[in-house]
C-alpha cells in the first residue's frame, strides 16, 4: 500500500472542480472520499484527503493532536465548520457533499463528536428520543438501555449532569438510535475508565458484527488498532499512511514518527 | 373594594396584551436566542393589517363635496356601501375581526421572509449585531408605514355591537358602577385562547423539544438528522403570527400609528426576562403580573403614599425579581446565560 | 502604550482640532454639529470601555448622560457659570450613580445585566419626567434663569447668564474646542487603559470569566471599575452637552438614547479604539445633514434631469431624506451589519488588507 | 510529611443520588495523590468539595495552606480559594480563547503578583518586565513559546490543555488539582506532560491531586492512589499495591490490559 | 447695526421652519410646513397672495421682504427639546436662518425660544398653548400668535355654566408637562369660579398610550365631568378609551356625565373619529370662519393641497407674514428694530377679528372659539361646530399675572 491513494485507485467519479459538484461518473465505493479540502474561515486545515471504505470495514483514523482528524470527520458529517471547499463524499451512492448535516445524517452517517455534545436541558431519555424524531429509526430505546444499563437507570436525569463516561455512552447510544450506515467516532474512549473502555470496546465489536461501517479516531492507538481492520494516519491535514491495522502494529518506525508509540 | 376590582380587571386585560406580545417575543428571543428589536415592528405590522383591510374595505368613490365652497373638495363614499348598502356597511364595521383572518397568512409570510432573508444569518452572530440589524429593520418598516399611512393614529374601531361596555359588576353581584369595555374583555379571552393554542402546539408535539434542543446546540441537533433551520423558520413564523394577532386585536384599544411597536418593545423585553428566558409560561405569568401591578400602582390611594410609583413599578419589580431569582420567574438553567 | 499609540493619539488630536477647517467640505463645519461629534464621540468611547472591553452590554448608559447634565446644570445654577466645576461635579456624581447601579446590576451577566441596566435607566428617566420635576423641570427641561443664586458669580453677570471658561464664552467654536480637548484627553485615557494590565483583565473577563475566577482574580471589581469609568465618561459627555447648550432635558435619558450609543459603538466597531468615535460621527452626521434635506434641495440636485424623471427621483429620494432620514439610517444599520460585521473599523481593515495585497501582487509581479 | 488537605466524613447527595458517601482522605504535602475510579464514581464531585466549589451535605475539609491549624474553604468564592494557593485544571480546557497565548500566560502571573484585584490602569501591560519574563518562561516550559502570538481559541485541544496547565503553574500554587489532564492527548504529548509534571514536582514541590483514567499516567506520577467507587473510597495505597488489589481490579480496571 | 445672520447685500433671506417631522405631532408638523411654504410663496409674490390681500395694515409688497427673496430651511424637532434646540442651532449656525419658527409642543417652544434669545435670533412660536410661553418663560425675541390656556379657560367658562350648570364635580387628567400644568390650572380656576368642585387632578405621562389605568378610577370617583388636558395622540387615546369605558353614557349624581377637551383641533378630531361628537372645547381658529382673511387663506391653502388648513397651519402662516411685515415696517432685519415694530402691533384681516400683539408679553389677543364636536357633519372636514366666538376683550388679561421677564432688546 502506498502512503496516499492515487487517482487511479480512487473508485469515485473523477472530477476536480472548485466546488463540490454532483458527479455522473462511475460507481463509487461504499464510502468514498475524494480530495476533500476544508477551511475554518481563512485557515486551511483539511488539505486534500481521499480514501475509500468498504462496507462493514472498521477504520482507525490516527494522528497527533492537531493533525486534522476531528476536522476531517466534521467535514465528512457536513457541519458548517469547517467549510468544505472542494471534494466529493459518497456514502452508499449518495452524494454527501451536496448535503447539509441533517441530510447526511438521514443518509445514514452518524458522528459521535469529540466533546460528546449532549444537549443541555434535555434528559437522557429526551436526548435519545430526539434522535428518533426525524429520519429512519435504528435501535429502540429499550434496546439501547439494555446495551447501556446505566443510561436506563438515569433516564430521567438531565443529560449534561451525567459523569463523563455516562455522557459518552449516551452519545454512542444516540448515534445508534438512528438507522445508520456509517458511524464516525471521535475519541470515544476519552475520559473513560478502563472498565468502561472495555465495555465500549465490546459494544463496538457488536456493532462491527452488525456490519456497521465505522471510522474511529482515537488517541489510544493500540486499542483502536486492535479493533480496526484498517488504519489511516494523518499529519498536518493530509493522509500520510493508508494500510491495514496490522501493518501499523508491525511498523515501529511509522508508529514512532506519527504516533510516538 | 370596587376600585380594587376594577383595577384588577384592568390589569388582566393589560396583562393579556403584555402576555401576548411577550409570548411572541419569547419564541424569538427566549427560544431562538435572537434579540429581535423588530418585534415591535411585527406588532405594528399586525395593526396595520387591520388598517389596510379597513382601507381596502372602505375604498371609496370620490364624490364632489358640495358643502365645501372655498375650493374643490371631494368626499368619499365607500364602494361597498354603494353596492351592498347596509350589508356593505356591516362588512366595514367588522373590519377588525375580519382582519384576523388576513393577518395570519400575511404575518406568516412576513415571518418567513424575515427569517429566511435576514435573521437566519444572525443566529451565530453576537447579540449586539442582532440588535443593530433588527433595529435597522424596525426603523425601515416603521418609516415605510409612515410614508404610506402618515404619522397620526388611525382609528380602527371594533364592531358596533361590542363597542360599549359590559356591566361586569352586576355579573358578580358587585356595584353596578363596575363597567368594562366589551372589547377589552374579548381581548383578554382572545389572549388566553392564543396562549393556550401555542402552549398546546409546543407541549403536545415534539416540536417544542426539538426547538429547545436546537436552541441549546444547533449543530448537534443537525448532526442527528433534524432540519433545524426549517424548525426555526416555523417558530419565527409562529411568533410573527402571534405578535401580529396581538397587534390586530389591539387596534380598537389604541388607534395604531407607525410608532406603536416601539412603545411596546422595551416593555416586552422586560416581561420576557422577568418571566425567565425561554419559558413560555414565564412570559405569560410575568405579563399578567406586571400588568396587574401597574394597574394597581396607578390607584390614587397608592400614588399618594408612593408618588411616582406608577411610573417605575414595572422596572422596580423587574429589578427585584432578577436579583432574587437570577433566571426570572420560570427560566430554565442554561438558556442565554452567557 | 507604545510609539504607535502615541502617534495614533497625536493624529487623532490633530484631526479633531482641525475639524472646523475641513468639515465644511461635507457640510458639517458648523459648531453645533462639531460639538455633537465631540460629545457623542466621547460618550461612545467611554461606553466602549464597558461594552467593547468586557462584553457587558449596558442598555442604560443614557441615565448617566442625563445625570451628568442635571448635575452640571445645578452647578451652573447654584455655583458659577464656569464650566470646570460643572464638568468635575458631573463626572463625580455620575460616577457615584454608576457605582450604585453597577454594584447591583453586575450581580447578573448577559442579557440579564442588560435588562437590569435598562430598568434602572428607565426608572431614572420616568422619575426625572414626573416626581423629580422640582430638580429636573420635567419635560421642558432644566434651564438657566436670571434669578439663579449662583453664589460664586451671580454678582458679576448681568442679563441672561451664559457658560464660560474663566471669562471665555463657550458657545460656538469655543465650545467645540473645549469639548474637543476633553474628547482627546478621553481618547488618550481610553488608549492607555486598553494597553494597561487593567485593560487586559477586562478583555479576559470578556473571554472567559470562569477561567479568570479560577486564576484567583475577582471579576466583580474589575467589571465595576469599568462600569464606573464608562459611567463617568457618559456623565462628562452629559455635562458637555449643557456646557455648550444650557438645557438639560429628560429625553436624553430615555432608552432610545442608550440604544443610540450602543448602535454607534457597533456601527464603528465594538472593542476597537477608534470605532465607537467613528460610529458616533456617522450617526450624528446623518441625523443632522440628512434630516435637513427637503424637496427644494432635492429638486436642485436632480435639476439636470428631464422633468418627469426628476419628479420620480425626487419623490423616491425624499423617502430617504428630510423627514425620512430615519429610513436611511435603518438601511445603513442593516447594510453595515450584514456586510461588515465588525463595523466601520472592519471595513477599513479590509480595505487596507486589499491594498496591501495589491501592492504585494504588484511587487511580486515586478520581481518576475 | 504533614498533610495539606484533610477530609473527614464527607457526604454529598444530588437529589437522592449519593454521589459521595462518607469519604475520608488525607493528602500529604508534596505528594502526588491520584484518585481513580469508574465513571460516575464521584471523583469530580469530590474535587469540587475539596475546594469549596460544592458544599458537602455533611463532613469537613481542612486546608493547611497558610495556617498550621487548617481552615475550611466552604463558601469562599473561587478567586479567594485560588489566592490561597490552589489552582485547578478543568476536564474541558478553559482558557482565554480571544487572547493570545502570551496574554493568557501573563494573566495568572499578574494574579499571583497583584492579588485578586488591582486597578493598574495606567502603566502598559509590558511595562513590568518581570511579568513578561515569567510568562515567556512558563510558555517555553510547556513548549508553546513559538505559538505565543496565536489566539488560544485556534489551538487544538491538546495544546489548550497544555496552555491551561502552564497557566496554573504560572501561579506557583501550593496545591494543583488536575481533572484528567491528559485526556485526549496524543501519546507523545501525554509523555511530555508526565515529564513536565515530574519536573515541576521536583523543582517546586507542588502538591498535586490528580484524577486520571490513563493508568500509564497514574502509575508514572502518583505517590499514592485512592480508588473511589460509587461514592466510597474502596482502597487506598501505593500505586503498585493498587494494581494488584482485587477490588480495584473488579471495580475499575476490568479486563483492561495495562 | 450688525447682528446674527445679517443678510447684508444678499439677494435673499433664509427662514428656519422647525417643526416635528417625526413623533406624535408629525402630522401637525406637516400641516405647519405646508402653511410655511404657502406663506413663503405669497411673500415672494407667487400664487394668489392669500392673506396679503386681506391683512391690514399691510406693508408687504409681494416682492419678498425688504426686496429680498424669501428662502427657507426645515428641521425636525422630533417633539423633543434637545432635538429641537439642536435643529434650531443648525439652522442658525449652518444655514444662516434669520428667524426660527415652529414647534408643536410648549416644552419645545419654550426651549427653542430661550435658545433664540441667547443667539439673538427671532423666534415666532407656532403651536404652543401653555401660559408659560408668554408668561414666566417669555422672551424678548419670542412672539406667540396662538392663544393660551388661560384664554381657553375664560372663553369656556360661560359656556360650561350655561350647558352644564354650576353644580358639577370635575376630574382632571393632565399631560405631565408645562402645557398640561398650566391648562389644568387655568381650567380649574375657571370651573371653581363657577362653583364646581375639583375631585382630583391626575398627571399622566406624555405618550402613555393606554390610559385605562387612569380612567378606571374616574368611574368610582363621584365625578360627573372629565376634563382631558391632553393633546394630539394622547387626547385621541384618552378620549377614545374614556368613551369605551362608558363614561359618556353614565349618569352620576343624577346628571349626564360629560367630557371636556379644553384644547381642540380638527386634526385631532379626525383621529378621534365619532368619539369627538358633542364634546366641548376651544380652538384658536377654524377653517369655517367666514371673515375675509380666513376665507382667503382657506381658499389658497385648499387649492394648493386639496383640504382645508388646520389651526396649526393658520397660526404658522400668520406668524410668517407678521414677521415679514414687521421687518418691512421697521425697514430692517435688525432684531431690536423689528421687535419694536411688532410690539403693540394692531392688525386685522387675518382671521379672529382685530388682533393686538401686546408689547408687555408678546402675546396676541384675538377672538377665541368655543367649539363642539359636530353631531351632524355636513362634510368630511366639518368636524367642529362653532358654539361661540368669544371677543378678544373678554379673554384679555393683565400681563403681570404670569410674571416672567422679556429681557433685553440687544444681546
Ligand atoms: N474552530 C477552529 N478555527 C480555527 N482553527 C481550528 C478550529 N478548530 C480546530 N482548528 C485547528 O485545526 C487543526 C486541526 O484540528 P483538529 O481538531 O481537527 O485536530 P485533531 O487531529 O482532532 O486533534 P486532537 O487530537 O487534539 O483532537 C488544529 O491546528 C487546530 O488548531
Ligand atoms: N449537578 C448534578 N445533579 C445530579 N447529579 C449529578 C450532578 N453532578 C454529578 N451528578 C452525578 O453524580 C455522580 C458522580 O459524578 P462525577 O462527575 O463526580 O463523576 P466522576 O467520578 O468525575 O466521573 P468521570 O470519570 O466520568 O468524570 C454521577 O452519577 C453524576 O451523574
Ligand atoms: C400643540 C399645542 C396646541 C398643544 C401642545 N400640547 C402644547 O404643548 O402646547
Ligand atoms: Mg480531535
Ligand atoms: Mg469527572
Amino acid at each position: 500500500m502506498s502512503d496516499k491513494i492515487t487517482q487511479s485507485q480512487y473508485s469515485g467519479p473523477l472530477k476536480k472542480t472548485l466546488q463540490p459538484i454532483k458527479s455522473q461518473g462511475t460507481d463509487p465505493a461504499f464510502f468514498s472520499v475524494w480530495d476533500v479540502h476544508a477551511y475554518y474561515g481563512e485557515s486551511y486545515i483539511v488539505q486534500g484527503v481521499s480514501f475509500d471504505i468498504h462496507e462493514g470495514e472498521i477504520v482507525a483514523l490516527l494522528g497527533r493532536n492537531g493533525a486534522g482528524k476531528t476536522s476531517t470527520l466534521r467535514a465528512l458529517a457536513r457541519t458548517d465548520d469547517p467549510q468544505l471547499q472542494h471534494g466529493e463524499i459518497w456514502l452508499d451512492h449518495e452524494p454527501l457533499h451536496d448535503m447539509k448535516s441533517f441530510q447526511a445524517s438521514r443518509a445514514g452517517l452518524a458522528l459521535v463528536p469529540e466533546d460528546r455534545r449532549i444537549i443541555p436541558g434535555l434528559t437522557v431519555q429526551e436526548n435519545l428520543e430526539l434522535a428518533q424524531i426525524e429520519g429512519r429509526k435504528g435501535w429502540s430505546i429499550e434496546r439501547l438501555y439494555e446495551l447501556f444499563p446505566r443510561l436506563g437507570e438515569r433516564h430521567n436525569q438531565i443529560g449534561v449532569t451525567l459523569s463523563g463516561g455516562e455522557q459518552q455512552m449516551l452519545a454512542v447510544a444516540r448515534a445508534l438510535a438512528k438507522d445508520i450506515k456509517l458511524l464516525l467516532l471521535d475519541e470515544p474512549y476519552e475520559g473513560l475508565a478502563p472498565v468502561i473502555v472495555h465495555e465500549i470496546e465490546k459494544t463496538l465489536e457488536d456493532i462491527k458484527k452488525l456490519g456497521i461501517t465505522t471510522i474511529i479516531v482515537e488517541q489510544n492507538a493500540i486499542a483502536a488498532l486492535h479493533l480496526a481492520d484498517r488504519a489511516i494516519i494523518m499529519d498536518a491535514g493530509q493522509i500520510v499512511f493508508d494500510g491495514t491495522a496490522q501493518e501499523v502494529l508491525d511498523n515501529a518506525e511509522l508508529r514512532q514518527e506519527y504516533l510516538a508509540i | 373594594m370596587e376600585a380594587v376590582f376594577l383595577q384588577l380587571l384592568n390589569g388582566l386585560d393589560k396583562g393579556g396584551a403584555y402576555a401576548l406580545i411577550a409570548l411572541g417575543l419569547t419564541l424569538i428571543f427566549g427560544t431562538l436566542g435572537v434579540v429581535n428589536f423588530a418585534h415591535g415592528a411585527l406588532f405594528m405590522l399586525g395593526s396595520f393589517c387591520a388598517v389596510s383591510l379597513q382601507k381596502v374595505l372602505s375604498m371609496s368613490m370620490k364624490v364632489r363635496d358640495e358643502s365645501v365652497t372655498f375650493f374643490e373638495a371631494y368626499k368619499e363614499v365607500p364602494y361597498l356601501e354603494i353596492w351592498f348598502g347596509d350589508a356593505g356597511k356591516a362588512l366595514i364595521d367588522w373590519t377588525v375581526p375580519l382582519a384576523l383572518l388576513i393577518t395570519i397568512p400575511i404575518m406568516l409570510g412576513v415571518g418567513y421572509v424575515m427569517e429566511r432573508g435576514l435573521i437566519q444569518r444572525f443566529y451565530k452572530r453576537t447579540h449586539a449585531e442582532q440588535i443593530l440589524v433588527t433595529f435597522g429593520l424596525a426603523i425601515v418598516l416603521q418609516e415605510l408605514v409612515k410614508a404610506y399611512f402618515g404619522a397620526n393614529p388611525i382609528p380602527t374601531p371594533a364592531p358596533e355591537i361590542v363597542s360599549g361596555s359590559a356591566h361586569v359588576g352586576a355579573w358578580f353581584g358587585l356595584s353596578d358602577a363596575i363597567v368594562y369595555p366589551w372589547w377589552r374583555l374579548i381581548y383578554f379571552l382572545f389572549a388566553f385562547a392564543v396562549v393556550g393554542a401555542v402552549f398546546a402546539f409546543l407541549q403536545l408535539t415534539t416540536f417544542g423539544m426539538v426547538v429547545r434542543a436546537g436552541m441549546a446546540d444547533r449543530e448537534t441537533v443537525g448532526l442527528i438528522g433534524i432540519d433545524i433551520d426549517k424548525k426555526f423558520t416555523t417558530v419565527f413564523g409562529l411568533a410573527a403570527v402571534v405578535t401580529g394577532l396581538a397587534g390586530v386585536m389591539y387596534t380598537p384599544v389604541l388607534p395604531p400609528d407607525y410608532h406603536i411597536g416601539m412603545e411596546f418593545l422595551v416593555l416586552s423585553f422586560v416581561v420576557v426576562v422577568v418571566g425567565g428566558m425561554g419559558s413560555l409560561p414565564g412570559a405569560v405569568a410575568a405579563g399578567f403580573l406586571l400588568g396587574i401591578l401597574q394597574s394597581f400602582a396607578s390607584m390614587t390611594e397608592i400614588k399618594s403614599i408612593l408618588p411616582g410609583i406608577d411610573q417605575i413599578i414595572i422596572y422596580l419589580v423587574a429589578v427585584i425579581i432578577l436579583l432574587v431569582r437570577p433566571r426570572g420567574l420560570l427560566g430554565r438553567e442554561g438558556v442565554m446565560e452567557d | 502604550m507604545n510609539m504607535k499609540d502615541n502617534i495614533l493619539v497625536l493624529i487623532f488630536g490633530a484631526v479633531i482640532l482641525t475639524m472646523p477647517l475641513w468639515a465644511g467640505i461635507v457640510g458639517a463645519g458648523y459648531p453645533d454639529l462639531l460639538q455633537k461629534f465631540a460629545i457623542f464621540g466621547l460618550f461612545a468611547i467611554g461606553f466602549n470601555i464597558l461594552f467593547g472591553f468586557t462584553g457587558y452590554l449596558s442598555f442604560g448608559h443614557a441615565a448617566f448622560l442625563g445625570i451628568g447634565s442635571y448635575t452640571a446644570m445645578w452647578s451652573f445654577k447654584l455655583l458659577t457659570m464656569n464650566a470646570i466645576p460643572a464638568v468635575l461635579f458631573a463626572t463625580a456624581v455620575s460616577g457615584l450613580f454608576a457605582l450604585a447601579i453597577g454594584f447591583v446590576a453586575l450581580r447578573r451577566s448577559g442579557i440579564y445585566f442588560s435588562i437590569l441596566t435598562l430598568a434602572f435607566a428607565q426608572m431614572c428617566y420616568n422619575m426625572a419626567y414626573s416626581v423629580l420635576t422640582p430638580i429636573t423641570n420635567g419635560e421642558t427641561g432644566l434651564t438657566l434663569t436670571a434669578t439663579d443664586p449662583r453664589i460664586l458669580d451671580a454678582a458679576t453677570t448681568e442679563g441672561l447668564p451664559s457658560t464660560e471658561l474663566f471669562g471665555m464664552g463657550l458657545s460656538g467654536y469655543n465650545g467645540f474646542y473645549f469639548c474637543a480637548i476633553i474628547l482627546i484627553i478621553g481618547f488618550y485615557i481610553s488608549v492607555r487603559l486598553y494597553r494597561s494590565s487593567f485593560g487586559l483583565m477586562l478583555l479576559a473577563v470578556k473571554s472567559n470569566q470562569n477561567r479568570m475566577k479560577y486564576t484567583g482574580l475577582n471579576t466583580k471589581p474589575y467589571l465595576l471599575s469599568a462600569f464606573v469609568i464608562s459611567g463617568m465618561y457618559a456623565g462628562l459627555a452629559g455635562a458637555l452637552m449643557v456646557v455648550i447648550d444650557p438645557l438639560a432635558g429628560a429625553e436624553r435619558m430615555q432608552w432610545t438614547a442608550s440604544g443610540e450609543v450602543v448602535l454607534m459603538t457597533i456601527l464603528g466597531g465594538v472593542g476597537t479604539l477608534l470605532g465607537p468615535f467613528i460610529g458616533a460621527i456617522v450617526i450624528k452626521y446623518f441625523e443632522n445633514i440628512f434630516s435637513a434635506f427637503n424637496d427644494a434641495v432635492l429638486n436642485q440636485v436632480f435639476g439636470f434631469l428631464p422633468d418627469f424623471i426628476q419628479g420620480i427621483w425626487v419623490s423616491f429620494a425624499s423617502l430617504f431624506v428630510g423627514k425620512g432620514w430615519h429610513l436611511t439610517l435603518g438601511v445603513l444599520f442593516m447594510l453595515i451589519v450584514i456586510f461588515l460585521p465588525g463595523g466601520a473599523m472592519e471595513g477599513f481593515r479590509r480595505i487596507a488588507a486589499k491594498f496591501k495585497k495589491e501592492k504585494e501582487a504588484h511587487s511580486a509581479g515586478g520581481a518576475e | 510529611m504533614s498533610s495539606i488537605l484533610t477530609v473527614e466524613g464527607v457526604n454529598k447527595n444530588f437529589s437522592g443520588l449519593k454521589a459521595l458517601d462518607d469519604v475520608n482522605l488525607v493528602v500529604e504535602e508534596g505528594s502526588v495523590h491520584a484518585i481513580i475510579g469508574p465513571n460516575g464514581a464521584g471523583k469530580s464531585t469530590f474535587l469540587n468539595c475539596l475546594v469549596g466549589r460544592l458544599v458537602p451535605d455533611t463532613g469537613t475539609v481542612l486546608y493547611y495552606g497558610n495556617k498550621p491549624e487548617g481552615e475550611t474553604l466552604f463558601g469562599l468564592p473561587p478567586h479567594a480559594i485560588n489566592q490561597k494557593g490552589i489552582s485547578r485544571v478543568f476536564q474541558t480546557p478553559e482558557v482565554f480563547e480571544d487572547l493570545t497565548l502570551f496574554e493568557n500566560a501573563m494573566i495568572p502571573v499578574m494574579a499571583h503578583l497583584d492579588g485578586s484585584y488591582r486597578f493598574n490602569s495606567w502603566g502598559g501591560v509590558l511595562s513590568r518586565g518581570e511579568i513578561a519574563d515569567a510568562a515567556e518562561h512558563i510558555l517555553s516550559d510547556v513548549g508553546l513559546l513559538e505559538k505565543r502570538n496565536m489566539h488560544s481559541g485556534s489551538l487544538s485541544r491538546g495544546d489548550k490543555r497544555r496552555l491551561e496547565l502552564a497557566m496554573c503553574l504560572a501561579q506557583d500554587p501550593k496545591l494543583l488539582l488536575l481533572d484528567e489532564p491528559t485526556a485526549g492527548m496524543a501519546r507523545a504529548d501525554t509523555n511530555n506532560t508526565i515529564d513536565l509534571l515530574k519536573k515541576i514536582g521536583e523543582e517546586r514541590k507542588i502538591t498535586k491531586v490528580i484524577i486520571e483514567h490513563d493508568m500509564h499516567v497514574v502509575f508514572s506520577l502518583a505517590t499514592k492512589v485512592s480508588v473511589l467507587a460509587r461514592g466510597h473510597i474502596i482502597a487506598e495505597g501505593a500505586p503498585q499495591e493498587m494494581k494488584g488489589d482485587a477490588r480495584v481490579q473488579e471495580a475499575y480496571l476490568g479486563g483492561a490490559h495495562l | 447695526a450688525d447682528f446674527v445672520n445679517n443678510p447684508g447685500n444678499n439677494k435673499s433671506i433664509t427662514l428656519g421652519f422647525n417643526v416635528p417631522q417625526t413623533g406624535a405631532y408629525a402630522d401637525e408638523g406637516a400641516d405647519e410646513l405646508r402653511a410655511y411654504k404657502l406663506a413663503v410663496k405669497h411673500l415672494n409674490g407667487e400664487g394668489d397672495g392669500g392673506m396679503l390681500n386681506t391683512m391690514k395694515p399691510l406693508s408687504l409688497k409681494g416682492n419678498g421682504v425688504l426686496g429680498k427673496k424669501v428662502e427657507f430651511v426645515t428641521g425636525d424637532t422630533q417633539t423633543k427639546s434637545d432635538a429641537a434646540r439642536s435643529s434650531a442651532k443648525r439652522m442658525i449656525e449652518k444655514d444662516g436662518a434669520l428667524m426660527i419658527t415652529g414647534g408643536s409642543s410648549s416644552g419645545v417652544a419654550i426651549a427653542v425660544q430661550s435658545l433664540c434669545q441667547e443667539a439673538g435670533v427671532i423666534f415666532m412660536a407656532g403651536l404652543t398653548h401653555s401660559n408659560d410661553t408668554t408668561g414666566k418663560d417669555k422672551r424678548r425675541y419670542g412672539f406667540r400668535h396662538f392663544f393660551n390656556a388661560y384664554m381657553s379657560g375664560v372663553a369656556l367658562g360661560p359656556v360650561l355654566k350655561e350647558e352644564l350648570g354650576i353644580d358639577r364635580r370635575a376630574y382632571h387628567l393632565t399631560a405631565d408637562y408645562t402645557w398640561g400644568w398650566t391648562q389644568e390650572e387655568s381650567i380649574k380656576n375657571t370651573t371653581e369660579g363657577l362653583g364646581w368642585e375639583t375631585v382630583a387632578t391626575v398627571k399622566t405621562p406624555v405618550g402613555a398610550g393606554d390610559f385605562s389605568q387612569y380612567i378606571t378610577p374616574v368611574l368610582n370617583s363621584g365625578a360627573d365631568v372629565l376634563i382631558l388636558n391632553h393633546y394630539g395622540k394622547d387626547m385621541i387615546n384618552s378620549l377614545t378609551q374614556s368613551i369605551q369605558f362608558g363614561l359618556k353614557d353614565k349618569q352620576v349624581n343624577g346628571k349626564q356625565f360629560e367630557i371636556i377637551v379644553p384644547l381642540f383641533s380638527r386634526l385631532m378630531a379626525q383621529g378621534a373619529g365619532d368619539n369627538i361628537k358633542g364634546i366641548l372645547g376651544t380652538t384658536g381658529w377654524n377653517w369655517a370662519l367666514q371673515d375675509a382673511g380666513s376665507q382667503a387663506f382657506v381658499k389658497s391653502f385648499g387649492q394648493e393641497y386639496g383640504f382645508p388648513p388646520s389651526q396649526a397651519a393658520h397660526t404658522c402662516y400668520c406668524q410668517t407674514l407678521l414677521y415679514a411685515n414687521a421687518c418691512e415696517v421697521a425697514g430692517t432685519f435688525y432684531p431690536p428694530e423689528m421687535i419694536k415694530a411688532l410690539e403693540g402691533f394692531e392688525f386685522d384681516g387675518m382671521g379672529n377679528g382685530p388682533t393686538l400683539y401686546r408689547a408687555e408679553d408678546h402675546q396676541c389677543f384675538k377672538n377665541v372659539l368655543v367649539v363642539r364636536g359636530n353631531q351632524n357633519p355636513s362634510s368630511q372636514f366639518d368636524l367642529l361646530e362653532i358654539v361661540k366666538e368669544v371677543p378678544r376683550e373678554v379673554v384679555t388679561y393683565d400681563a403681570k399675572i404670569f410674571g416672567g421677564e422679556l429681557g433685553p432688546y440687544k444681546v
